[in-house]
């Protein structure tokens, strides 16, 4: 087996995994009780994003995907923490 | 081999489209914020595959962090609740 | 010869994080509140994101015909799993610290408060 | 969520469904294959040829170059859009000096933002400084440097960002720089004898054995700082708290 | 045959979206829920706008020279997708966001005249001339 089927072996197990666990965060994000499951289940979602699209830029043969993941797993942090000050203050900026 | 991009494509585009929706029908300001930031998410899956770096890196950054912080501002100053 | 061994453990790699994190979503969805799924996405984010990236890492050097284009794609990756190893655990806190506060989470409480007279 | 909303999603997807389907089996779907001749003359020339701006990125080039003034139009609605948003938040009279610094969050969030916040500053540094090479630009990179005042507000405080110097006052003298630099170098081309916003014959394609892309890489640092600094304009606006307006527009009580 | 149903899946579930967002501009009453739409508009119109350079084709690269020698650029030629449409969407995203803080801006100032966001009771509002 050469090294390019063996590349496309793998990725292809590991693609639906990824798949359907996006489906399932999505399903946490509409069921969501509290506005409070909602993010987190953005937050996981973006950062396995983040790992997918590292993933996909090598099935893509293209150095200049990847850096989009980086930018992905530094903003998805900041949702969570303007989200986490309003319901601790009401008021973002103090 | 294109098979793949379009099963992801039709993924995203079908769960950016359950975002919106929820975005706009909710009566919570604040759980539709969050749908959009969701629908978000899933539009830069679509420019991921279509081959769209540059608009991705301005994409993530203005619709994932800048917007919905202007969002919880705006909620933060006025109201969170939408009467209809 | 290595770079073949790479491509097996980086495949392994990547296809443990691909189960994490399928299970952390299953687990997401399944938990009773949100304290506990809390645990899930920690499931989620570090076996999910962190070890497919330090496997993609690993994959992308042992990859051969993709030229040079395998070092940059190795770097981004392997500095994407720290910064998720630092971000990830900050926001989970952030989010839980602001759910006790604000007492949004309804949940029967079944021993006591020792957070009560905690000083920020 | 609500029973309403299930059921409207999933006569809503099968709708979708049922009509792509439908489009799949009757009409036919435009499936490109091939780039339009426009597109092509861009992707020739952007690297090789005569009319090339020597950068390997295309859409930069595109951006900088080939439509150049469509580009600083653009930035030019831009910056009427925050003025504007600024002017409507006019304050008359002082804002009084506040003494208290703000809480801020818990120690651990305030730990990781200051050591984020300088990650996120170096990245965006590299993203706006190599628009000419890699994917990236001056608008993507100001608008990742205006992330790093958003963490530090929610984080820290607006007071603890102020005490540091950083008001809005010195925001809008950076931006104002940034403006004013863009302007200086799309009227240098007609001092030596070009035309506006020309590129290649006036400004060197490489500095120092480094491939510079003649005025791509200027363009890309000075919109970097401009985009940036008016994003935090506006968001150290809004950060003020709504108690402070009361007190300023008149006592109004609500 | 199956790659046309998915392409055409893909295009008409976005303009479901483009519709919905119509609605959401046009029929719910709060200011901030029409802030909302009208992103979602904004991306969605920008999404169409770059799904008209994609190429359908397996070998699809980004469009950056990835080597810088001529037979590179044949190669480049033959895979990449067509840049101008991606030129015109990255200021149209920065645009459209300093026009969204604009408009945020503007409704915190009519929140502070009326005190409210709801489209029918500003209506009222300004009848009465209570301002």
């Amino acid at each position: 087996m050469n090294a390019e089927n063996l590349l496309f072996m793998i990725l292809m197990i590991a693609f639906p995994f990824y798949l359907a666990a996006f489906v399932l965060y999505s399903i946490r994000i509409v069921k969501g009780p509290t506005i409070f499951d909602s993010v987190l289940a953005v937050d996981c979602l973006s950062f396995d994003l983040a790992a997918f699209i590292a993933i996909l830029a090598i099935y893509f043969r293209s150095a200049f995907l990847a850096t989009s993941a980086i930018i992905l797993a530094l903003w998805a942090f900041l949702l969570d923490l303007y989200l986490a000050k309003y319901f601790l203050k009401r008021e973002v900026g103090i | 081999m294109i098979f793949i991009h379009l099963v992801i494509l039709a993924i995203s585009m079908i769960l950016g489209f359950v975002f919106s929706y929820l975005a706009i029908m909710e009566e919570d300001l604040l759980k539709a914020v969050i749908y959009s930031a969701g629908q978000g998410v899933m539009f830069s899956i679509a420019f991921y595959i279509l081959m769209a770096p540059d608009v991705l890196l301005a994409y993530i950054a203005i619709a994932i962090g800048i917007y919905t912080a202007l969002l919880v501002f705006v909620i933060s100053k006025t109201e969170r609740k939408e009467v209809v | 010869m290595i770079s073949e061994a790479l491509m097996y453990i980086g495949g392994i790699l990547v296809i443990i994080g691909g189960i994490c994190d399928f299970f952390g979503a299953l687990g997401l969805l399944r938990f009773p509140h949100f304290y506990v799924r809390l645990h899930a996405a920690t499931v989620g984010t570090i076996g999910g994101a962190v070890v497919p990236l330090i496997g993609a890492a690993i994959l992308a050097l042992g990859c051969d015909f993709l030229g040079w284009i395998r070092y940059p794609i190795a770097g981004m990756s392997f500095i994407t799993a720290i910064l998720i190893l630092i971000v990830s655990p900050t926001a989970t806190h952030a989010l839980a610290f602001a759910a006790h506060r604000s007492k949004a989470i309804e949940w029967k409480e079944k021993v006591c408060d020792h957070l009560e007279g905690v000083k920020r | 969520m609500k029973r309403g909303h299930i059921i409207a999603l999933g006569v809503f997807i099968a709708l979708i469904l049922l009509v792509s389907l439908g489009i799949t089996f009757v009409g036919k779907v435009p499936m490109t294959t091939d780039v339009r001749p426009l597109g092509l003359f861009y992707l020739k020339n952007s690297y090789f040829g005569n009319y090339a701006a020597r950068s390997p990125e295309v859409v930069t080039s595109i951006l900088w170059d080939y439509r150049g003034l469509d580009t600083l139009f653009e930035t030019g609605v831009f910056f009427l859009a925050i003025i504007s948003a600024l002017a409507l938040f006019r304050i008359e009279k002082k804002e009084e000096k506040v003494k208290e610094k703000g809480e801020g969050f818990t120690f651990i969030v305030k730990d990781t933002v200051r050591i984020i916040s300088v990650l996120i500053v170096a990245v965006s540094a590299a993203i706006a400084l190599h628009g000419h090479l890699t994917p990236g630009g001056g608008f993507q990179g100001g608008s990742a440097l205006a992330v790093v005042p958003l963490l530090i507000i929610v984080a820290f405080s607006k007071y603890a960002l102020e005490g540091r110097g950083l008001t809005k006052d010195t925001a809008m003298i950076v931006r104002s720089i940034g403006l004013i630099s863009i302007i200086i170098l799309v009227l240098i081309p007609l001092a030596a004898g070009g035309y506006l916003m020309q590129n290649l014959p006036v400004f060197p394609s490489h500095i120092l054995g480094q491939l510079t892309s003649g005025s791509l890489v200027f363009y890309n640092l000075f919109e970097y700082i401009a985009v940036g600094a008016g994003f935090t304009a506006v968001f150290l606006l809004l950060s003020i708290p709504e108690k402070v307006f009361h007190k300023i527009i008149g006592g109004e009580k609500e | 045959m199956i790659e046309m149903f998915l392409w055409a899946l893909v295009l008409v579930s976005l303009m479901a979206t483009l519709v919905i967002s119509i609605y959401g501009i046009v029929i719910r009453p709060s200011l901030i829920k029409k802030l909302i739409a009208l992103t979602i508009l904004t991306d969605s119109a920008n999404l169409l706008a770059i799904m008209i350079g994609y190429r359908l084709i397996y070998p699809v690269i980004p469009p950056v020279l990835p080597q810088r020698t001529q037979e590179g650029l044949s190669k480049f030629i033959a895979s990449s997708v067509d840049p101008l449409p991606q030129a015109l969407v990255i200021t149209a995203v920065v645009i459209g966001m300093a026009v969204n803080v604009l408009i945020a801006f503007a409704i915190i100032q009519i929140y502070r005249i009326c005190g409210t966001t709801d489209v029918r009771k500003i209506a009222e509002v300004m009848k009465d001339g209570k301002t």
